[in-house]
């Protein structure tokens, strides 16, 4: 039964795009909601299943394509990983797809809802293609499936240019990683030679048979194989340097940026290398670029979040920066807690969209936090489940993202160097890692609250009184605040010595990650509760920072900034990288195409070319018949004279 | 043999002989020249040829010379006379009444043209050089005429001037080069001449022989019109009244190649020595020369006149590549030239047949503009016209088509690749001229409506043209069996 | 049966011939049935063939539904003798398709002489099917050249302003590689009958024909030439952008749709068979100039203001990739390529069909002229997007199926030409959804577009098939391709230069002997002999 | 009979011709054009003699009075053009025949 639970979500679509306009916002939101959850207890089903049997359950759905060495099924492989996974795609998808249908209301053209709600369902079918596919291809499928929904729903209101422009800018930019992403594919694939293969399963045996395949650990192929699949998750999951594209996309629909852009598709890179961890944990260097490419696009876009007003744009960034967490978790080589973040992340941080989404609602698509504020007493459930969520996202013990945030910042300190070896074994990049993160967690823990004061302290500065969020959206909220909350029971650090429960996640994932040859050890473990402390301090400290600026002194904020305006302006526009982009790749190939390729290339010496021949041609014949066919008898009488006396020349003398 | 066994040989000859001289006395004795009495005549007479000419070529088992050694009657003959009978017929055709609409009413113009004929299948029979020169003044001294017969137009008379001046001159060169050959083998016989090269004697060895082969050449390639002898037949092309142009770009062309064929493969032996080069040089350019001077002209005559030079020289690419000896046994490319030949007659009468139709009071200059808009009031005249027009180009599935690949493959299987491609390349720019037509028939709103004066025969005539073109364009196989024997014929002899 | 294949390709004659003489009322539906009937007649062919089945070609079994041979022209040892493996079996279901679907389209678009355009139609498609499925030399010229004919009065009677300069251009460009091409047959015509005594233009038999070197080199140039031109591969390709602007739609998705597709069948089906030495030589050289056409035509389409120039561009920057495949030398990329062939043949020729059909509305191309018209026409924006989404390579829709088995065959011995390509995956994107936002998205401001009437019944009808394809052979390729396996790893056998390969060798090795040592000794006659499966082949032809 | 030179007939013949030649490229005057083809004719007849005195054989003889009967026609041809000429153009001057080129 495993084909049904991508099936309904497609069921879905096909359902919407056929009743089309004729339904109404809750009979499309219902349905498709409908589908998802029945998929979502599919989901848990096959959860419960892989848990009780220890085994992964597989089916094959028909072969897709046969070519040569090439034989592609469309197959579904879901082992815990994926179990897992499925489970939140359809779990948090389906509380979002309720959430949704409170939130479309006052959409200005209520009847293409149905379109709203297909797309959703398309995503949440892509998403499932992507984590249940048994071989790279089909979850290339779904891998470019997630990235046209979210073209798609970013620009859903396309009568809005700069919207259509982001959606657009979303699709090339997870485009340029899809491409690399093909490259990996395709060189593992060859590199494989006569056991080529791209199903995960058989390629895992294969690589374990013999590693040399793919020049063994540490080999130059493996490297750039693992390097180029790595560019596809930067793509997708907004890393350096292709991040860009997310904040752009908080244009679509809250909802939108809840599922796609916080809980599930961003996070499908993290998932990727997970599922590929046997591959990765073979190249050192490529473990270390991830590491680092995490630690760093988690500053940066911690250092922009900072500034940001809009609330969106905060969470985007903040998105960002987690991913970066994930991305160093996974780097080096802390699956479990990489993908353990991805679930606490996916909860927290869907429920701060959701939350932000209800507020957004309440002031109508009022999203500057400028005009926010007091909202504590307007909108009072929101603001604790907003409170839930800003615990668990800023890392409060006993709340979910303190497991997941600090197992990866320990492990990452903990980590042998000689095992992310990107500039050599000697190198000390897990501590430098480690101190990027707790700078950013210091950071995040600045931003939140910053956010949370803007919006919910002091006194109201729009206009339009805000009203609470109507039930059908408050239910979702509730249920994601619980699980942010009590998420981080999954997977209890082992200090706090509860032998039953502790690394519940960790002793399920085991399977999955056995192949990963990394080990934590040779590091003092009495070091991890001191390095906490010292985390959580400097967390309190910039919590309080946040509340001098802005409820107690608000003045303040604004002479910190004229302090530093480079500083200020640097991050209000995100370090211009935008502009660069612009400046250096963009515009140039425009130019290129324009000016040189089409105008002189083209038009000029191609077609000149061919015109200037036939020209020529045309030109020889003009002169001929004006200045040789002159219509002199003799002129004519004098050629066959002369052609006569070469003729007998050259047969008399023979020239 | 008996004389009128010998006669009967030539029976087609005097059959047109006779014709015309009825004709002459029917036209003259009539103080109002009542043209259809005279066509139909005419008409007969041609018939009943062709059908002689069957009949001699049903009964001939081997190449039989006659009148002590002057003509030779063989397959090869019987063709090119069967061609030059259906070039007259589609002439009549599509000139009946041409001349009426310019205004001349000159009641010898059909008996010039049955004695032109004459000389021309006197071309195709001479097996001795005397013979053929004398054939080659028959039909020249009556083509000067006629193309001056519209006494009133001055293009007319300077287009005859010139061909007479011209030819004279050419025939002279020829002549000389006649009596060079002469003068070296002792003979004028073809078979002599063939001989006296088996003995062993070489004609670059031989400077008087050479010379003389050199102007014989020149003489004949001024008849086909290849370059650089060609320069007067656009000119006389243009001047002369439009089916007197069809018959001499049609007539003149299979008879001179009869010739051409008849002295390079049974009297100088084809394929021994390299003074074929020179043919190939001539052959290269008239291609080029041809094609490449058409594009620019704007007047139909003169266009079709630079398509036909350069269709000679695709003709000569044909007549030097086939080489008698490892050729002659089952050697498919041997009906290249009679096949080309053909379909150059037929196609060529097509398409002056349109021409013509859009002469009118006096006035017989067709520039290609005056075709504009032609598809929209003659469908089926401009259907005809393009078919023909896209056989000229030798694009499939055409007549012409099956031509081109024919010498083509010809040029190829004797080992001239180059000629092969210049002919290609001629080829590609040929096609840019031939559309010009259809692009104004079919592509082209029509400014001022050029008046067409439909008539039964002419249109008879581009239905023939058309039509075959298709017809033996789809299944040319009987037709190139033909071809072929009746040129093996020649070549046993 | 054993006539069904001439039946095919010669009942659009009949039709075209009967048409002419219609009146235009009549014409428009006495062509569409006949060219129903065609597609009808046509589909038995997908059931009658047997991918793994014999056909009476001796030692080329994937020819099958052979008809023939019959003597044409007997003293020239030319035959007519038609016949299909399972590339050409699937380019002529094509093209049956897209005749009738193209003969719909013109319904509301052709106004003038319409049983004349009709009747051209029916033509062409003659002459395509015939092309496809020739299995004469000369019978396969004289189809390739009846399609410019035909090809020629659509563009030049119906087609754009500039429709002279465009038709004459694609004319004689296209005469003069075919003119070379020609050359060359009747050069490999000859040579025939030099080795072998008899005189044949069958395939088959000019398979057997043994070249120097040097004349494989020039050979091989000339058919190269002649095809590259069609396909078309930069630097030949500037006739294109021409012929599809000024063509009427239906001219265009034809051209589009089958017309490209004779170069890259060309090269499959001549080039490479007959020339393997030389198509190993200069294969690195044609791959150079396909990578540079795939960037090119991505880049110049990026700017083009014409949404059908845009468009025209792009088949040039997907022929590239197809170029790639063909090259790549193994069954992946062959499949791969002749895959592409069918996609790009759907996906342009829809594309062309949209931008007809918007043209039809508004009589301009301009894209400036447009925005927002997704609003205004939800179905044909819809449709727009699949056909969009399926020509940028989306997997799961047609495009992708394709281009990534082309780049995972090419990839094998062509790494950097594969990675250069494969930067088309984000230009196709960006050109493509740039269009797509300029006239589509944003408010609907021109007033002109106020009240464009979205898709009509009709233009339903006839892009539907098309979607429906599209979306199928994303989905479920497989059938497609095991059709074509078989065919293409005959031809890889054919093909099969002497480096050994890996990946396709397991599973080309079976079914092809083609193993040859060294250019030295493959050059030999005795080696020669037995080059691939047809080279044993005799149809005891000529005499 | 005493064998003579053939030299100095051919070489004469040949003189001939070849001045018949020049005056068809020089003169000017359509009468003398006309001539001048006569004189190349003559040339070719005082060859055909030579050669035939040469062969011992009458055959020279005759095909010399054939080209004599054949210029004699070619004559008559020429001259009612030149007076169709005249009628038309008033004027016999080569360089006026200038309508048909290109």
């Amino acid at each position: 039964m495993l084909w049904l639970i991508p099936a309904l979500p497609l069921l879905g679509v096909v359902l919407l795009g056929l009743g089309n306009r004729r339904l109404s916002r809750v009979v499309a939101g219902s349905l498709a909601s409908g589908m998802v959850g029945l998929s979502a207890l599919l989901s848990f089903a096959t959860l419960a299943k892989v848990i009780a049997t220890h085994q992964a359950v597989s089916q094959t759905a028909y072969k897709w394509m046969d070519v040569g060495p090439l034989d592609v099924n469309i197959g579904f492989h879901v082992d815990p990983l994926a179990a897992v996974m499925i489970c939140v795609v359809t779990g948090v998808g389906f509380l979002i797809h309720v959430y949704a249908i409170g939130y479309m209301d006052e959409d200005k053209d209520a009847e293409s809802c149905w379109r709203f709600f297909a797309y959703l369902n398309l995503f949440i079918f892509a998403m499932l293609l992507l984590v249940m596919a048994d071989n790279f291809l089909l979850m290339f499928v779904g891998w470019e499936g997630v990235g046209l929904c979210s073209y798609l729903l970013i620009g859903f209101w396309f009568e809005n240019e700069a919207f259509a422009a982001a959606g657009k800018k979303a699709f090339v930019t997870n485009r340029v990683g899809d491409f690399s992403f093909v490259l990996g594919l395709v060189w593992l694939f060859w590199a494989l030679g006569d056991q080529a293969t791209i199903d995960f399963v058989q390629l895992q045996g294969v690589l374990q048979a013999n590693p040399a395949l793919v020049g063994g650990v540490g080999g130059f192929a493996v490297t750039g194989i693992c390097l180029l699949l790595f560019g596809g998750a930067t793509g997708k999951s907004a890393q350096i340097p292709l991040f860009i594209w997310l904040p752009d996309a908080m244009a679509g629909p809250t909802p939108v940026s809840a599922l796609i852009h916080a809980a599930t598709m961003v996070t499908s890179g993290i998932y990727m290398i997970c599922r590929l961890n046997f591959l990765f944990a073979m190249s050192p260097v490529a473990m270390g670029a991830i590491a680092l490419t995490g630690a760093l696009t988690a500053l940066l876009a911690a250092t922009i979040a900072i500034t940001q007003n809009d609330i969106k744009k905060v969470l985007a960034y903040s998105t960002v920066s987690q991913l970066g967490y994930m991305f160093m978790g996974v780097g080096i080589g802390a699956y479990t807690a990489g993908f353990f973040h991805v679930l606490t992340h996916a909860f927290f941080k869907a429920l701060l969209f959701l939350g932000a989404g209800a507020i957004i609602h309440a002031l109508h698509h009022e999203q500057d936090m400028r005009k926010m504020g007091g909202l504590r007493r307007h909108m009072r459930g929101t603001y604790w489940c907003f409170v839930a969520a800003f615990l668990a996202i800023i890392g409060v013990p006993g709340f979910s993202g303190f497991f997941s945030k600090d197992e990866i910042l320990w492990l990452t300190f903990a980590t042998p160097p000689e095992q992310i070896a990107l500039f050599g074994p000697g190198f000390p990049l897990p501590t430098i890692l480690w101190g990027i993160g707790v700078v950013t967690a210091a950071l995040t823990a600045f931003y939140m609250s910053r956010m949370m004061f803007m919006t919910f302290a002091g006194e109201f500065r729009g206009h339009h009184a805000p009203h609470e969020a109507p039930k059908l959206m408050l239910l979702p909220l509730v249920a994601l605040a619980v699980l942010s909350v009590v998420g981080g029971l999954i997977n209890l650090p082992h200090w706090l010595h509860m032998p039953a429960i502790e690394g519940g996640l960790h002793h399920f994932m085991a399977p999955v990650f056995a192949g990963a040859a990394v080990r934590f050890d040779g590091v003092d473990p009495s070091l991890e509760i001191p390095l906490m402390v010292g985390t959580l301090v400097l967390i309190g400290a910039s919590v309080a920072l946040a509340y001098q600026l802005y409820v107690k002194s608000p003045a303040k904020a604004a002479a910190f900034a004229e302090r530093f305006p480079r500083l200020h302006h640097g991050s209000q526009n995100k370090w211009y990288v935008d502009e660069l982009y612009e400046a250096a790749i963009i515009g140039p190939i425009l130019k290129l195409s324009t000016q040189v390729l089409h105008k002189v290339v083209d038009v000029r010496i191609i077609d000149g070319l061919v015109n200037g021949v036939a020209q020529l041609t045309l030109g020889m014949g003009r002169y001929y018949s004006r200045f040789i066919h002159v219509g002199q008898i003799q002129a004519y009488a004098l050629a066959i004279a002369v052609g006569t006396a070469v003729m007998v020349l050259v047969y008399t003398v023979g020239v | 043999m008996n004389l009128l066994a010998q006669v009967w040989l030539i029976s087609p000859l005097v059959a047109i002989f006779a014709t015309a001289l009825v004709v002459l006395i029917v036209d003259v004795v009539q103080e109002e020249p009542c043209r259809s009495t005279s066509l139909g005549i005419t008409i007969l007479g041609l018939v009943a040829a062709a059908g002689l000419n069957c009949a001699v070529g049903m009964g001939l088992a081997k190449a039989q010379l006659a009148f002590s050694g002057m003509v030779v009657v063989d397959g090869y003959a019987v063709f090119i006379q069967f061609v030059l009978i259906l070039a007259a017929l589609g002439t009549l055709l599509l000139g009946h009444d041409h001349f009426e609409r310019i205004g001349v009413s000159i009641p010898e113009v059909r008996p010039l043209l049955l004695f032109s004929l004459m000389g021309m299948m006197l071309m195709a029979l001479s097996a001795e050089l005397m013979m053929l020169f004398i054939a080659i003044e028959v039909m020249s001294i009556a083509l000067y005429v006629l193309c001056g017969v519209n006494r009133s137009s001055e293009k007319g008379v300077e287009s005859a001037f010139k061909y007479f001046v011209l030819g004279s001159f050419s025939t002279a060169i020829l002549l000389y080069g006649i009596a060079l050959i002469w003068g070296a083998t002792g003979s004028t016989q073809f078979s002599e001449i063939a001989m006296w090269l088996r003995q062993g004697h070489t004609i670059m060895g031989t400077p008087m022989m050479a010379a003389g082969v050199a102007m014989l050449l020149v003489g004949l390639a001024f008849k086909v019109a290849a370059v650089p002898f060609h320069m007067w037949s656009p000119d006389v092309y243009e001047g002369a009244p439009t089916p007197i142009t069809a018959f001499m770009a049609t007539g003149v062309k299979v008879a001179s190649f009869a010739a051409i064929g008849r002295v390079l493969f049974s009297a100088l032996l084809l394929g021994h020595g390299d003074w074929v080069d020179a043919l190939v040089w001539l052959s290269g350019l008239t291609i080029l020369v041809g094609n490449v001077a058409a594009l620019v002209q704007d007047n139909l005559k003169r266009m079709l006149a630079y398509s036909s030079i350069s269709h000679a020289g695709y003709l000569l690419m044909a007549v030097v590549a086939v080489s008698p000896e490892g050729g002659v046994a089952g050697n498919p490319q041997l009906g290249g030239v009679l096949f080309y030949l053909l379909s150059y007659t037929l196609m060529t009468i097509g398409a002056f047949a349109v021409v013509s139709l859009l002469a009118r009071d006096g006035e017989e200059d067709a520039s290609v503009t005056q075709l504009a808009g032609l598809a929209g009031r003659h469908p089926w005249v401009a259907a005809g016209m393009a078919v023909c027009l896209l056989s000229l180009a030798g694009i499939p599935p055409t007549m012409g088509f099956i031509g081109k690949f024919y010498v083509f493959t010809a040029a190829i299987n004797g080992g001239f690749y180059s000629l092969a491609i210049v002919g290609a390349v001629g080829g590609a720019v040929g096609v840019y001229y031939y559309l010009r037509p259809i692009v104004m028939m079919y592509m082209h709103e029509a400014e001022e409506e050029v008046p067409m004066a439909i008539n039964l025969p002419a249109m008879g005539a581009l239905g023939l043209g058309a039509g075959s073109m298709l017809v033996f364009g789809l299944m040319p196989g009987p037709v190139v069996d033909w071809c072929r024997t009746a040129l093996l014929s020649m070549m046993g002899a | 049966m054993d006539h069904l294949l001439s039946f095919v390709t010669f009942l659009p004659l009949v039709g075209a011939l009967l048409v002419f003489a219609c009146s235009d009322k009549l014409a428009r539906y006495m062509a569409l049935g006949v060219s129903l009937l065609t597609f009808a007649a046509s589909l038995p062919l997908w059931f009658l063939y047997q991918a793994d089945g014999r056909g009476p070609v001796q030692g080329w079994p994937t020819m099958q539904l052979v008809d023939g041979p019959y003597p044409w022209i007997r003293d020239l040892g030319i035959q007519y003798m038609v016949g299909v493996d399972g590339i050409a079996l699937l380019l002529v279901l094509l093209t049956t398709l897209l005749t009738p679907i193209v003969i719909l389209s013109g319904f509301g678009s052709v106004t003038k002489q319409v049983s004349r355009y009709m009747g051209f139609m029916l033509l062409l498609e003659t002459g395509m099917i015939g092309t496809f499925v020739a299995l004469d030399t000369f019978l396969f010229y004289v189809f390739w050249e009846l399609m410019l004919i035909p090809m020629y009065f659509l563009i030049g009677i119906w087609g754009g302003k500039q429709r002279l300069y465009a038709t004459i251009k694609f004319f004689i460009y296209t005469m003069a590689g075919s003119l070379l091409m020609l050359v060359a047959i009747l050069v490999l015509y000859a040579l025939h009958h030099a080795q072998f005594g008899t005189w044949s233009a069958s395939i088959v038999d000019l398979y057997r024909v043994n070249l120097s070197w040097n004349t494989e080199k020039w050979l091989f140039g000339a058919f190269a030439l002649a095809f590259a031109i069609k396909v078309p591969m930069f630097p030949f390709h500037t006739w294109l952008p021409d012929a599809h602007v000024e063509a009427p739609t239906g001219g265009s998705v034809i051209l589009a749709g089958v017309l490209l597709k004779m170069g890259t069948f060309g090269f499959i089906r001549y080039a490479l068979p007959l020339f393997p030495e030389a198509t190993e030589a200069f294969g690195p050289t044609l791959i150079g100039l396909a990578v540079i056409g795939v960037i090119y035509g991505a880049l110049v389409a990026m700017v083009q203001q014409d949404i059908k120039k845009l468009v025209a561009y792009s088949s040039v920057s997907h022929m590239g990739i197809v170029m790639l495949g063909l090259f790549a030398m193994n069954s992946m990329g062959l499949s791969g390529a002749v895959y592409q062939m069918l996609s790009h043949g759907l996906s342009t020729g829809a594309l062309f069909l949209l931008v007809g059909i918007l043209y039809e509305r508004r009589h301009t191309r301009e894209i400036s002229e447009y925005g927002g018209l997704a609003k205004q026409m939800p179905l044909f924006a819809f449709t727009f997007m699949v056909v969009m989404l399926s020509s940028i390579g989306l997997p799961g829709l047609n495009g992708f199926v394709g281009e990534i088995l082309i780049l995972m065959g090419s990839f094998e011995h062509h790494k950097l030409a594969t990675g250069l390509a494969a930067t088309g995956i984000i230009l196709g994107a960006v050109y493509m959804l740039w269009v797509y936002q300029r006239v589509m998205f944003g408010k609907l401001t021109n007033p002109k577009n106020q009240d464009l009437p979205d898709l009509s019944r009709r233009e339903i009808v006839y892009m539907a098939p098309l979607l429906v394809l599209i979306v199928l052979m994303g989905v479920y390729p497989q059938p497609f391709l095991a059709k074509m396996a078989p065919s293409v790893d005959q031809v890889l056998a054919q093909v099969q230069p002497a480096s050994a390969r890996t990946a396709t060798a397991r599973k080309a090795q079976p079914r092809s002997k083609a193993r040859r040592g060294s250019k030295a000794v493959r050059r030999s006659k005795a080696q020669r002999g037995e080059r691939g499966a047809p080279r044993i082949i005799n149809l005891g032809t000529g005499r | 009979m005493d064998q003579i030179d053939l030299h100095i007939p051919l070489g004469l013949s040949a003189a001939l011709f070849v001045i018949g030649m020049a005056g068809v490229l020089t003169r000017k005057n359509a009468l003398i054009v006309l001539m001048s083809i006569e004189l190349m004719l003559n040339g070719v007849n005082l060859a055909f003699v030579a050669l035939a005195r040469q062969s011992q054989s009458v055959d020279g003889h005759i095909f010399a009075i054939f080209v004599m009967a054949v210029a004699a026609a070619e004559a008559a041809v020429g001259l009612a053009l030149i007076i169709l000429l005249f009628r038309n153009k008033v004027t016999v001057e080569l360089d006026d025949l200038n309508l048909l080129k290109g």
